[in-house]
């Protein structure tokens, strides 16, 4: 073969210098990434903007003060209980056998379709005083207010149940994923020294886990600090609460996107440390020959183990269905029609679909992207992305609202300029501006879970793929691709239910007539009428879940073998 | 009071079809203080025994008894961490998380802290890797990875040690010191020990007993010596050392003829007087046609002797080369030569037989039932 | 050409809002497009969008939300007799106009409360009423358009000590909505509280019977009948300047204030039409009689409403 | 033309505190159809040479040439993808998604599908995997993840192959089989090839030319005979092969005396005229100190000997035994003796010395500046 100069010889004409760093793929993760960070830099850069002091002076000396103390407690009570409980799931579902846990390990997803805000409704209306079991209870026991004690639904204590009865999901799934893909081999090396399968849980499943649920936690927690409508019911006042009262009430948008940047810094800085504090340990697994075997658990312990499993799913998907349930049981008023219905249904599923779709290939190049540089500017890149996942959502909406606005309205001059006529806005009058919004927003929970599967491949995968003739483009199609197919699924599962609940953005982003389940339970959550909301909400739980379903059933089908 | 007794043990992994039997009734018992080695082809279940040993894989049938206590039978299986059983995986395994010095002691949790440290560095010390404990195990090269994975097993001074290929990724240097160093270790504490090994002389060097297998089953379970010399049947005349067959014919009861001439031998080749026909006979009696197994150095390089044979390959060997040489029959044997002897390929060489032991199996007849038992024989 | 299509954006949330811009479609074959988002986030939208936005007409409640849009410069003057004619001169402005009203009264308990303390605004912050009163959010525009009110009849300083007397007074942290207040009136767990008359003449309509209930047990109150009157807010909206169709904007906001149009607002989504002596089907709002309504003009309001915030906040009312 | 050059290639990798100096300078030449091998201790930088050839690491300084093109160069780099290189892994690194039989086709994009699976079929039955194409990685055992390795990275016939330790996990009868045929397959395909090992005794089988390397830099590029019997330094006598240094004394140009007699060599031992003392020689001259090695072969076990010395160890080497002995003085020498002289543990044995070749290195002086060039000469 020597003496048959190879045609793929041939030096190619411009010397690539350092394919590293100038990759095209590179490039245009790197594009890809400032674009969707752009709205988050620019809440960002209304810091270096100097603040009207007024409204600070008069926020930081009344109300503040309170709102981060609330948003303190907030953080803590549902980073620990999202970590508690979809850690332990994750735990029991992958690591032992014990009656229905296949049914458990599909079917704790399903809070992840339970709005936060449509459940605070319904606990509130079935909980608070005037609802029908303390009603009930006040009128068997002919007891008067003050008589007995009963938990405040609308308390910060109610809030963090919420958010962790549907959050937990974030954790869970990553979690699982992360025990999963975790060699089998290494727990048995941790046996083999001795360590009872409890303790090789705390010792090695967990340390190794960290990335994946330090990840699925900063979800949560930045799902939390984002979310204005559950707070607001509950009143519980947080900081994002300030950002409203500084925008809404006091009119001061500057004040209020530099609460929002103070948000973001607060959000960044905890991920930072989070990754510091790593230092230079790894946490990928080399040979993954074997997974992880199962345990066991016979008896008292294996029904304690569905105890445990039930009670979330319960919590999160159950109850507060059947309560829907219930609400829309009684609601007298002519509902909307099916055909409405099946309209709002569609409207919402195709937004879903499209986003999902978008964010897990994007969100695949990003953490592609960033395994591939060399240098940390693409991974701080991805970490901006990352960030506007805690942005309140009215606040990203008006980000995202700026920019590209003012390019259509650029467009709009170019083409007079050009053509004459006036075209009108192209782009805020459709769906690509909301589903550009989602992106910005809900990017960061697929990167996450992507990047978490990313980073346990080993690089000699990579290395096997290039030096057999593959260029990265196709080593991300060929290898990685069918590789994390589980995380991509799991990703876009989790982009498809986020948007169908979305609020905010889809409220001021959408085009004309275009309603969806969320604007529509809005509608009728916004006038009271909890009883008529209850329909949509029941409908978004219903859309929401046939992917669900669907999709984690293949995902644990992807998992065997 | 043996220390690890193996009675008919049967582990099966299912498969889409069924099962498949991947260890087929092993039984073997290797006593307090003993080193043993498992030789064997890729794939004949090594790895699976040890899994069984250790507790990860539970048994179909039989029994393993630790101490004289039962730790596997179908239907009870003690954990695998309440075994005080260490071992090396062939894979590393290590703690990606944890520092050098922290995986080794990983094991060492009942120890007082005070004693901890101390007996990291005593381990990292004995696997040359004094000063690297605060590396990471992605900052360390393969065979040092592979280092580290042994200090951690022995860190605890378990009561049996379990080593999968433990050596497998050093240089022969270290290697070999490492493993004489390991001997002395385990044999100090009176550790008891399996190691799987693809070395031959590692597994000659380390272990008092070698068993090897193929196929899921024990084949010879055996002193090294005996395994060269006297292998219990022609796998593992063919898998332990060097060598060739050439087909023979028994004359005598202690002599046969091959076409390198008659090799005698001191003791009969234990036929049973009984048979009256090779095929009935369950060995070798007077005509019937055996192989017989000719080591590199039973055949000697003789510029003088009368027979050639053809130099078909070579291999320097440092002191020695292992030449591959065609008889006039086309039938190959091998030759180890001191290395000054240098002859090309294809160069008709002299040479003479000088065997002290005959070892021969009766040739398998057109139905392949292989014969198991050896028709060995010392040589006068 | 006339136009074919109004393109509206709204912040009026009602359900029954359909039916009225079904009829304006049926009797002008216009057809409408809608965008209903929260007015803020409206504003900010058609604020970028700019001279290309595709907005006709604006709507929204809470006069505060239409002063500031006025502020920003967002509506065209409208010249229309009919307008003119039939709103009330203190219910409009040059470019931006108020189609319904609602005010917000005092419901109270009537086992826990008695009526003649519950007269006005100024008696909730009564220590009398200790422990007994309740409210949602104070940064809820219809709580600071009530405090707005305030503070134009009765300045800054006595607002917050009446804020301060309500705060004193509260049951429990305010929390929900006027609804979940009004069943919490009826239920016991507090004996007052403020609401919006359309709540109150919803659940009034109902015929679920645990709403009957709860109007069993509460009484209605127009607040200070015999000084400055019951404070009362609207809901309203103008044309854009920008408006692509500004023939059909100027149709459909006559339309609004059209005795159709009036009486879905009166009917439908129980609140006061703005034309005077219009006859409407409500038993709802007959039941609840005449009232004398704060004659404070409504763009006023918004004057005031940031510092109804900052009074609220030092008060500490959340 | 030469296939692959390296021109003092250096590769750092970075470090808290600044660089590790990994790839030291190293320049070679493989000439196109030739297999050469790589030995040298754990952590020498065997791994990482390789990854510079393939492109997996930028080098700081250097040049290396594939067919007189230049693939790497401070600040020019051509992507590994394209340098048609093919590479086996020392973890196999085996697409977990894919069946053996898409992982051995995974290269193979540019062929026409109907010649794809022929391939594959070819490439398995090389590797002794027939008919486990439908398997996926984790259903093999290490050895059978390894000759899929083998044979992914061989499929697409590339122009020059690395092998990271390719037979690492085989046992020895497997691992001698597939060596042979592997070589064979690359030189019938003329594929350059170089491939890291541990095991000598395969560098010297498969290699046309091995490098030895420490510290970063190759010690000595040589043939296998030239290695062992002729070492360019201290450091390679030491690694290749077996054996231990006894202290000499240079009596005349061609004479050492050592602790068990007088040595002759027929090539005088190289000093340089011009120095007057030990020290300022670079080599050895009369009167000079110099550390004689003694291969196991030199010392041969002889019962009428006068000389003797006690075994300190034994180990087991099929026909032969290798004795570790101890001398008088307290100096060790090992001796290769046949297996049936079976010694117990501190008996004495008689030795005397057969060196047909002398090889001596100035003993170190105080100054830790250890000798880089051989006085070597070959044995009349
Ligand atoms: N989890 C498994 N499921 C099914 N078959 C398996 C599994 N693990 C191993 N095997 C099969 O069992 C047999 C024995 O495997 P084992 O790993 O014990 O071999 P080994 O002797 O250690 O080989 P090597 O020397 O190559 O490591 C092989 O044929 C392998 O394909
Ligand atoms: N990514 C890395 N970062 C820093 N140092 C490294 C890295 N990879 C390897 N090294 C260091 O470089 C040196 C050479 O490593 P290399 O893997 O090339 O050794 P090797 O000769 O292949 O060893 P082995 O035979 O054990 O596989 C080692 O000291 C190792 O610790
Ligand atoms: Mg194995
Ligand atoms: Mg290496």
């Amino acid at each position: 073969m020597a003496e048959k100069p190879a045609p793929l010889s041939a030096p190619p004409a411009i010397p690539v210098i350092s394919s590293f760093r100038v990759s095209p793929l590179l490039l245009l993760a790197l594009a890809v990434a400032a674009l969707v960070g752009l709205p988050v830099a620019s809440v960002l850069a209304n810091l270096a903007q100097g603040g009207t002091s007024d409204t600070w002076s008069h926020l930081a000396g009344t109300v503040l003060p309170e709102y981060l103390l609330n948003t303190v407690w907030l953080c803590l009570g549902v980073g620990a209980g999202t970590a508690a409980v979809g850690v332990g799931a994750a735990w029991l579902t992958t690591m032992h056998e014990f009656p229905g846990r296949r049914f458990f390990e599909w079917a704790l997803v399903l809070p992840l379709a339970m709005p936060a805000y449509v459940l605070a409704y319904v606990y509130t209306d079935f909980l608070q005083f005037v609802g029908p079991l303390q009603t009930a209870l006040r009128e068997t026991f002919a007891w008067q207010r003050g008589d007995y004690w009963f938990p405040e639904v609308r308390s910060l204590g109610g809030a963090i149940a919420m958010f962790v009865s549907v959050l937990y999901v974030y954790v869970y799934l990553l979690a699982r994923t992360a025990f999963l893909e975790r060699s089998g081999g290494l727990l048995e090396a941790g046996r083999m020294l001795g360590l009872s399968p409890w303790a090789s849980f705390f010792r090695i499943s967990l340390p190794l886990a960290r990335p994946a649920v330090a990840a699925g936690v900063a979800l949560a927690l930045m799902e939390t600090l984002a979310d204005y409508g559950t707070v607001a019911y509950f009143a519980v006042q947080t900081f994002t609460t300030g950002i409203y009262r500084a925008w809404f009430s006091l009119g001061d948008r500057v004040a209020a996107a530099q609460l929002a940047a103070c948000l973001l810094g607060f959000v960044a800085l905890l991920l930072v440390l989070e990754r510091t504090s790593r230092g230079r340990a790894r946490f990928g697994n080399s040979g993954n020959r074997r997974g992880p075997a199962r345990g066991r658990l016979v008896g008292v312990k294996g029904w304690l183990a569905a105890l445990g499993c039930t009670l979330p799913l319960l919590m999160g998907f159950v109850l507060p269905a059947l309560l829907l349930v219930r609400l829309a049981l009684g609601d007298s008023e002519e509902g909307l029609g099916w055909q409405r219905f099946a309209l709002l249904a569609r409207n919402s599923a195709i937004l879903a679909t499209l986003t999902a779709l978008v964010a897990v290939l994007l969100a695949l190049l990003l953490a592609y992207g960033a395994r591939l540089a060399k240098r940390p500017a693409a991974r701080v890149l991805n970490r901006l992305v990352g960030l506007g996942y805690a942005v309140p959502g009215s606040v990203i909406a008006v980000g995202v609202l700026i920019p590209v606005t003012r390019l259509d309205n650029w467009l709009a001059g170019q083409w007079q300029a050009w053509f004459g006529s006036n075209p009108g806005l192209l782009i805020t009058g459709g769906i690509s501006a909301l589903v550009y919004a989602y992106l910005v927003r809900f990017l960061a929970v697929a990167l996450q879970t992507v990047e978490a599967s990313l980073g346990k491949i080993t690089p000699h995968m990579d290395e096997a793929a290039r030096s057999l003739g593959l260029t990265q483009g196709r080593i991300l199609v060929r290898v990685h691709a069918p590789l994390l197919r589980g995380s991509l699924l799991t990703a876009a599962l989790l982009v498809f239910v986020d948007v169908m609940k979305e609020l905010p953005a889809t409220l001021v982003m959408r085009p004309f007539n275009f309603d969806t389940l969320a604007t529509q339970t809005y509608t009728l959550a916004a006038d009271e009428r909890l009883a008529e909301a209850a329909l949509p909400s029941l409908a978004i739980v219903a859309v929401g879940l046939l992917p669900l379903i669907a999709l984690s059933r293949q995902i644990a089908r992807s998992r065997k073998g | 009071m043996a220390h690890l007794e193996l009675q008919h043990v049967v582990q099966r992994y299912p498969t889409p079809t069924g099962f498949h039997t991947v260890v087929d009734g092993i039984s073997l018992t290797v006593p307090p203080g003993t080193i043993a080695c498992l030789l064997g082809p890729s794939g004949c279940g090594k790895t699976t025994l040890l899994r069984c040993i250790a507790g990860f894989e539970e048994i179909a049938e039989g029994e393993i008894r630790l101490a004289g206590e039962v730790v596997s039978r179908p239907g009870f299986h003690l954990p695998p961490e309440q075994r005080r059983i260490g071992m090396v995986f062939q894979d590393y395994a290590l703690f990606p998380h944890l520092t050098v010095a922290a995986n080794v002691a990983f094991g060492l949790g009942d120890l007082p802290r005070a004693e901890r440290m101390p007996r990291v560095e005593e381990m990292l010390r004995l696997v040359g890797l004094t000063g690297q404990g605060e590396k990471f195990p992605h900052e360390l090269s393969g065979g040092q990875q592979q280092r580290v994975a042994l200090a951690r097993a022995l860190a605890p001074r378990p009561r049996l040690v379990l080593l999968d290929e433990p050596f497998s990724n050093l240089d022969t240097e270290l290697r070999e010191r490492l493993s004489l160093e390991v001997r002395d270790i385990l044999k100090q504490s009176g550790t008891t020990a399996i190691l799987v090994t693809h070395d031959q002389h590692e597994a000659f060097a380390m272990a008092d007993e070698v068993g090897v297998m193929h196929g899921g089953r024990v084949q010879q379970w055996d002193t090294p010596y005996n395994l060269y010399h006297r292998p219990a049947n022609r796998f593992v005349a063919d898998f332990v050392g060097q060598g060739a067959f050439l087909p023979g014919l028994v004359v005598s009861p202690t002599e046969v003829t091959v076409e390198l001439g008659r090799l005698e031998s001191s003791l009969p080749l234990e036929c049973s007087a009984l048979c009256q026909t090779c095929d009935s006979c369950p060995l070798a009696r007077e005509g019937c046609h055996v192989d017989v197994l000719l080591r590199p150095d039973d055949v000697v390089h003789d510029d003088l002797s009368p027979v050639t044979a053809a130099v078909e390959h070579k291999a320097f060997r440092g002191a020695q080369i292992l030449y591959t040489l065609r008889l006039d029959s086309g039938a190959q044997v091998q030759a180890l030569v001191p290395s000054h002897h240098n002859h090309a390929l294809g160069e008709k060489i002299g040479i003479r037989l000088d065997v002290d032991h005959v070892v021969a199996f009766k040739t398998p007849a057109a139905t392949s039932t292989a014969p198991r038992q050896p028709a060995s024989a010392s040589a006068a | 050409a006339e136009d074919k299509v109004l393109n509206l954006y709204s912040a009026r949330h009602y359900q029954t809002d359909e039916k009225l811009y079904e009829n304006f479609t049926k009797q002008t074959g216009i057809k409408i497009n809608r965008i209903e988002a929260k007015e803020d986030e409206l504003l900010e939208r058609i604020k970028n969008e700019g001279a290309n936005s595709p907005a006709d007409v604006f709507l929204t409640v809470d006069a505060a939300r239409l002063a500031v849009a006025h502020e920003l410069g967002l509506f065209a003057p409208v010249k229309s007799k009919v307008l003119e004619s039939r709103i009330p001169a203190n219910l409009r402005t040059d470019d931006w106009f108020s189609f319904s009203t609602r005010a917000r009264v005092i419901v109270y308990n009537k086992a826990a409360v008695k009526a003649a303390d519950v007269q006005t605004y100024e008696d909730l912050a009564d220590p009398k009423l200790k422990g007994k009163f309740c409210s949602r959010s104070g940064s809820h525009p219809y709580n600071l358009s009530l405090m707005s009110a305030i503070i134009a009849h009765q300045g800054e300083a006595k607002a917050e000590q009446w804020a301060r007397g309500l705060v004193a007074n509260f049951a429990r942290a305010p929390k929900g909505g006027d609804t979940d207040q009004i069943k919490a009136v009826a239920a016991g767990e507090c004996g007052v509280t403020i609401s919006n008359t359309y709540y109150v003449a919803r659940i009034m309509r109902s015929d679920k019977a645990e709403d009957k209930k709860t109007m069993e047990a509460v009484g209605v109150i127009w607040p200070n009948q015999k000084s400055y009157g019951t404070h009362i807010n609207v809901s309203g909206g103008g044309m854009l300047k920008t408006a692509p169709h500004k023939e059909a904007a100027v149709k459909f906001l006559e339309y609004l204030a059209s005795d159709d149009a009036q009486r879905y607002f009166a009917d439908g989504n129980n609140e006061w039409p703005v034309v005077a002596g219009l006859k409407f089907a409500n038993p709802a709002l007959d039941s609840l009689g005449k009232f004398k309504a704060d004659a404070l003009p409504v763009g006023s309001l918004a004057m005031y409403r940031t510092k109804a915030q900052v009074v609220f906040d030092r008060a500490g009312f959340r």
